[in-house]
């Protein structure tokens, strides 16, 4: 299955590639020596065959078009492919209606997909769909025919979502007392390095000029005191509030291992429960932060 | 000898010695180089921890002063001078910290590093292990290297042969109660997979620094820090200030190259591009600090490589650049050392 | 706690609810003394990061005085506005911080009493659940450094 | 280095406003006995800080010779720059420095000096020029070629007015086309225009500051007129925090600016990497 999908994916982008219909198809390549995979730029058909599709492919490619060289390529009318699993091109349905891309502008090569190993996960032997070790994301996945494409690879009826809670790992967190949860957030707080790993992998993280970087006010302070690291995480995770499409891609960016995914799953899944907003599922929606309605949920105002 | 179950009393006895004691601790499943209280044992099996020594000796937010701002006094923080040992560090970890002393103590010195520095015991755990993504012996070191410890303990079945290294390392084992062993045979260090061909690199990069090789390298970066601040040798920094009403503070924080704002000024940006900014990174690395203090700023690690969300592979980068020059390792030859 | 006097940051929209508070004081209404007031032009104004900020730098308690539903100067900035001041409070639940700190009220201009009265109700409720000790404590830097840091984030 | 990169307080003691957007400052060092000991070289930077806004760089500019203040010149353009804009005489400001290396004015002796000036880079060639003129005998002519963008632009009106005044130098002052008034007397024309209208002979040492556009071309204007690369001397800027070649940010190749420089022949810089 995965083996067809990715002659079909390498086929696809080879197209077009010698069609010259797209300057590059950003997709997946073999790793550090076949162990695993990581993106890759294809730019010749022949490049094209190195393309590969499995369950480790993890990284939300969306990321890319809004830095080099796919930036530079869009900025000057030019076209870019890109590989996308169902929550990537989730990503992408958000980057079209923030404006950040044009739908000519991109070809999406959509892939069906059943789930994707969590690489922090022990990865001997688990298959995605079969166990504990796919990522929360994958769980009674809705997207693995991705909400948006240009050419559609895999079969989208023999696709099977791995059972479970998407938000397990988070509810968990939700039944905790308020003092489990501040102590369980400074703990992972206190590691954080400011790398902004968590920004750089998100796809939705496309200002040019990011707040951390703004000074004058400094809003956010420098150092990477505890301080200094929750009112990052915590602006963050409002910048992102209604356009998180739950990748998970922050979380697992962060060398520190701070699940710093879990604080935007959360609230992308407080936004769907308040104001029947899911991200990055149709082009055409308003986003939950643009519009509102009367009887919006205002118990909490006096 | 001392046995590896007998490690957690040395760290006991350090820390009544009046030592901060830094050892391997694990925190969700992960080891990280941390404070160590009485009665911690050291984590032992781990390939390596995932922060470097830099974290505690180059802190990566680290007070500089206070201010009083109604009547605009500064009163300085000193570096802590309390003595310090790190436990159970690796061999690159120990090598990263005379690479750092290199740039950092000569020709000017850094003094809070310097007092730092000069407070700290490196006792060493030889390797026992070593992943896919070790490079430690392309660059001259290994995983029994002695470059930068005070003392080093080479596992020995159970045990460890203790070897000190030093004036601070011999008054330290005597300080908590070990004994050096002159003789004995460790076990043989592990085979490193990974070997990273550096010959002809550095005329490479003599050479060029306008190459489009810049741009395919650094094609899978999305700029990101993990890298620069993971790497034991990366040691650049920013000064920034937090004010309230009355009062403020000055911190020293890590800073790295990756940023667009490391090199911004107002009005003039000298280094345009994420591959402006790679290429510095590996310039840095390979070229300027070799031109500068003559050592390559490079332990082979590998935790670029192993923590990287992208799989950028800083050695299949420096292999692809050019054809054939080796490292510049840091400290005495291998062997060269008496003690 | 004896002594503690919340700090209390109240972000109030320029048709409404500042001018709500200032019918308060010039009707001599009597109440607490801890808020400090910030004038933006609509609640819609407040971005969440004013808020975070706002607990960043010291204060216990944020209140966002807004016009109320249908009446905003602006048409539906208070409308947009709830929304986020909805998602910033199970924000604050969720990483530990008790969302009762942050309120928000519908006051128009011809309620000083009302104003008066959130601004004891809030006030109470802050004292009650003590200074905010999340950021403060953080700022005593990490590592070795253990010192007192609550002058940055204070007077 | 400062012992834990922490500055030394001065009181600002004389704000002289240059231009619209530029500020000169009079500065002592509270400790008194400092101030006395306190030396710098002509071309040597500082830090000044603004505590609880940062720290900016910037180019001594009063006469080395003077024991009894320093003086900095600051235009307007960010967060710190802004802040020393915004305040009164008798604030107090952090210092640390002097950092960098100097012009060598003892290489330059019994030769023709040139000094090429645009704007607010004024401000680094006062010290040599300073120099230049307490020990006039030593050197052979004397060019001072200064321009701004206008009038009101024009900074160091003191000094450019007591150099005038100067039998033993060659002063000519120039604002950009446009900038004129009425009562402008000098020059109107770019600066390396009116370089290679003075003409000054090319075995001179030409030492220059200004914009980076102006000094790129004020290099081709002086290459074009036979200077060599190793007596065309400028001072280079960049971003700098601690000033001592630690942090790693102000290098250009292996050179830091803040270590190595900021003062640069242009032989030396012809030999970094263009990323500047």
């Amino acid at each position: 299955m995965q083996e067809s999908s990715q002659n079909r994916l390498r086929e696809e982008a080879g197209k077009l590639l010698s069609a010259a219909a797209v300057e590059v198809v950003v997709g997946y390549g073999d790793g550090h020596g076949g162990d695993g995979v990581r993106p890759l730029f294809a730019r010749t058909p022949d490049e094209a065959a190195g393309l590969v599709w499995n369950d480790a492919c993890v990284h939300n490619l969306a990321t890319y078009l809004s830095r080099e060289p796919c930036r530079q390529i869009l900025l000057r009318g030019g076209k870019v492919g890109i590989v996308a699993k169902g929550c990537d091109a989730r990503a992408l349905v958000v980057l079209l209606q923030e404006g950040q891309i044009a739908r000519e502008s991109v070809h999406v090569i959509g892939m069906v997909c059943d789930g994707v190993l969590d690489p922090g996960a022990a990865v001997s032997g688990g298959t995605a769909g079969s166990s504990g070790a796919v990522l929360p994301k994958c769980r009674q996945c809705e997207v693995q025919t991705p909400p948006l494409y240009d050419t559609l690879v895999g079969d989208p009826a023999g696709a099977a979502a791995a059972e479970g809670d998407p938000l397990e790992d988070v509810k968990d967190l939700q039944s905790m007392s308020l003092e489990e949860r501040w102590s369980f957030w400074t703990g992972h707080l206190a590691r954080c390095i400011k790398c902004y790993a968590c920004r750089q992998a998100c796809p939705m993280c496309y200002c040019a000029t990011c707040i951390t970087e703004k000074s004058e006010p400094q809003w956010i302070d420098k150092p990477s005191h505890l301080k200094g690291a929750l009112a990052y995480h915590l602006i963050r995770a409002m910048h992102l509030a209604g356009r998180c499409v739950s990748c998970g891609e922050c979380g697992r960016a962060c060398p520190m291992d701070i699940p710093v995914d879990k604080i935007s799953r959360y609230l992308a899944g407080q936004v769907e429960e308040a104001f029947d907003y899911k991200a990055g599922m149709d082009p055409e929606a308003t986003p939950a932060f643009r519009t509102y309605r009367e009887d919006d949920p205002e118990d909490f105002i006096r | 000898m001392v046995s590896k179950s007998d490690l957690s009393s040395v760290i006991a006895r350090a820390v009544s010695a009046g030592y901060e004691v830094y050892a391997p601790g694990k925190r969700n499943g992960k080891v990280y180089l941390e404070k160590a209280d009485d009665g911690a044992s050291p984590e032992l099996d781990h390939v390596i921890t995932v922060n470097g020594v830099k974290d505690i000796l180059l802190p990566r937010c680290e007070p500089l002063a206070d201010f009083n701002l109604t009547d605009v006094s500064i009163e300085s923080i000193d570096a802590p001078a309390a003595g310090r040992v790190l436990l159970a560090t690796r061999p690159c970890d120990a090598a990263s910290l005379v690479i750092l002393d290199a740039i950092l103590l000569d020709p000017a010195r850094d003094t809070r590093y310097a007092r730092m520095r000069e407070e700290t015991v490196v006792v060493t755990v030889a390797c026992s292990r070593a992943d896919a993504a070790c490079f430690c012996t392309s660059m001259g070191y290994g995983p029994h290297d002695e470059t930068g410890s005070d003392v080093i303990l080479l596992p020995a079945g159970d045990s460890y042969l203790v070897r000190p290294l030093t004036e601070k390392g011999k008054a330290f084992i005597g300080e908590v109660g070990l004994e050096a062993d002159a003789g004995g045979e460790p076990d043989s260090p592990p085979q490193l997979t990974r070997t990273v061909r550096t010959e002809g690199l550095k005329a490479w990069l003599d050479e060029n620094f306008e190459s489009e090789k810049w741009r395919d390298v650094s094609i899978n970066c999305i700029g990101c820090g993990a890298c620069y601040y993971l790497c034991p040798t990366c040691h650049c920094f920013d000064i920034t200030d937090e004010a309230g009403v009355a009062r403020g503070r000055r911190y020293r924080i890590w800073d790295c190259c990756s940023f667009a704002d490391f090199t911004k000024m107002a009005g003039h940006q000298p280094r345009v591009g994420r591959h402006a900014r790679y290429r510095q990174r590996i310039m840095h690395k390979f070229k300027y600090t070799v031109d500068n203090v003559n050592l390559t700023a490079c332990v082979g690690d590998g935790r670029c490589i192993r923590h990287c969300p992208v799989g950028v592979d800083i050695g299949e980068i420096l292999e692809s650049l050019p054809e054939g020059g080796a490292a510049r390792r840091g400290g005495p030859e291998p062997g060269s050392r008496e003690g | 706690m004896a002594s503690f006097r919340p700090r209390i940051v109240a972000f109030l929209c320029n048709w409404c609810s500042y001018a709500g508070a200032d019918l308060a004081g010039t009707t001599r209404k009597k109440y607490r003394a801890d808020v400090r007031v910030i004038r933006v032009p609509c609640s819609g104004r407040v971005d969440p990061s004013f808020i975070i900020k706002a607990f960043e730098r010291g204060a216990d308690g944020v209140i966002v005085g807004g016009c109320h539903p249908g009446d905003c100067h602006y048409v539906s900035g208070n409308y947009n506005a709830r929304r986020r001041f909805y998602t910033v409070r199970k924000l604050l639940d969720f990483m530990g911080i008790d969302s009762e700190r942050f309120q928000v009220t519908w006051c128009s201009a011809s309620e000083g009493e009302k104003w008066a009265g959130v601004v004891n109700d809030v006030t109470d409720l802050i004292e009650k659940l003590g200074p905010l000790e999340a950021f403060k404590e953080m700022g005593r830097a990490v590592l070795s450094d253990t010192r007192e840091i609550e002058g940055v984030a204070g007077e | 280095m400062d012992e834990n990169l922490v500055p030394r307080i001065v009181r600002v003691e004389e704000i002289r406003e240059e231009t619209p957007d530029t500020r000169s400052l009079k500065l002592v060092f509270e400790d008194a006995d400092f101030q006395k000991s306190f030396e710098f070289r002509p071309g040597q930077f500082c830090l000044i800080s603004v505590f609880g806004m940062g720290e900016s760089t910037f180019c001594i500019s009063s006469p080395p010779g003077r024991k009894d203040f320093i003086e900095v010149s600051v235009k307007n353009v960010g967060k710190v720059t802004s802040a020393i804009h915004d305040l009164e005489v008798g604030a107090r400001l952090g210092f640390r420095g002097p950092y960098g290396n100097n012009f060598d004015l003892e290489k330059m002796e019994g030769r023709n000096v040139v000094f090429v000036g645009g704007g607010i880079g004024l401000a680094p060639l006062r010290p040599p020029i300073y120099e230049v003129l307490e020990r006039r005998d030593r050197y052979k002519d004397v060019y001072i070629i200064y321009g701004a963008r206008s009038v009101l632009d024009v900074a160091f009106k003191q000094d450019l007015d007591e150099w005038g005044k100067r039998g033993d130098v060659k002063l000519v002052t120039a604002v950009d086309p446009g900038g004129e008034d009425e009562s402008w007397k000098g020059e109107v024309g770019l600066v390396p225009h009116v370089l290679e209208k003075v003409n000054p002979p090319p075995d001179s040492v030409l030492v220059t500051c200004g914009p980076p556009i102006m000094i790129k071309y004020v290099i081709l204007s002086a290459r074009k007129m036979g200077f060599v690369p190793a007596d065309v001397i400028t001072t280079l800027e960049m971003k700098m925090k601690c000033g001592a070649g630690l942090c790693g940010r102000c290098n250009i190749g292996s050179k830091y600016v803040c270590r190595d420089g900021p003062v640069f022949s242009l032989e030396e810089v012809e030999s970094l990497p263009d990323e500047f």
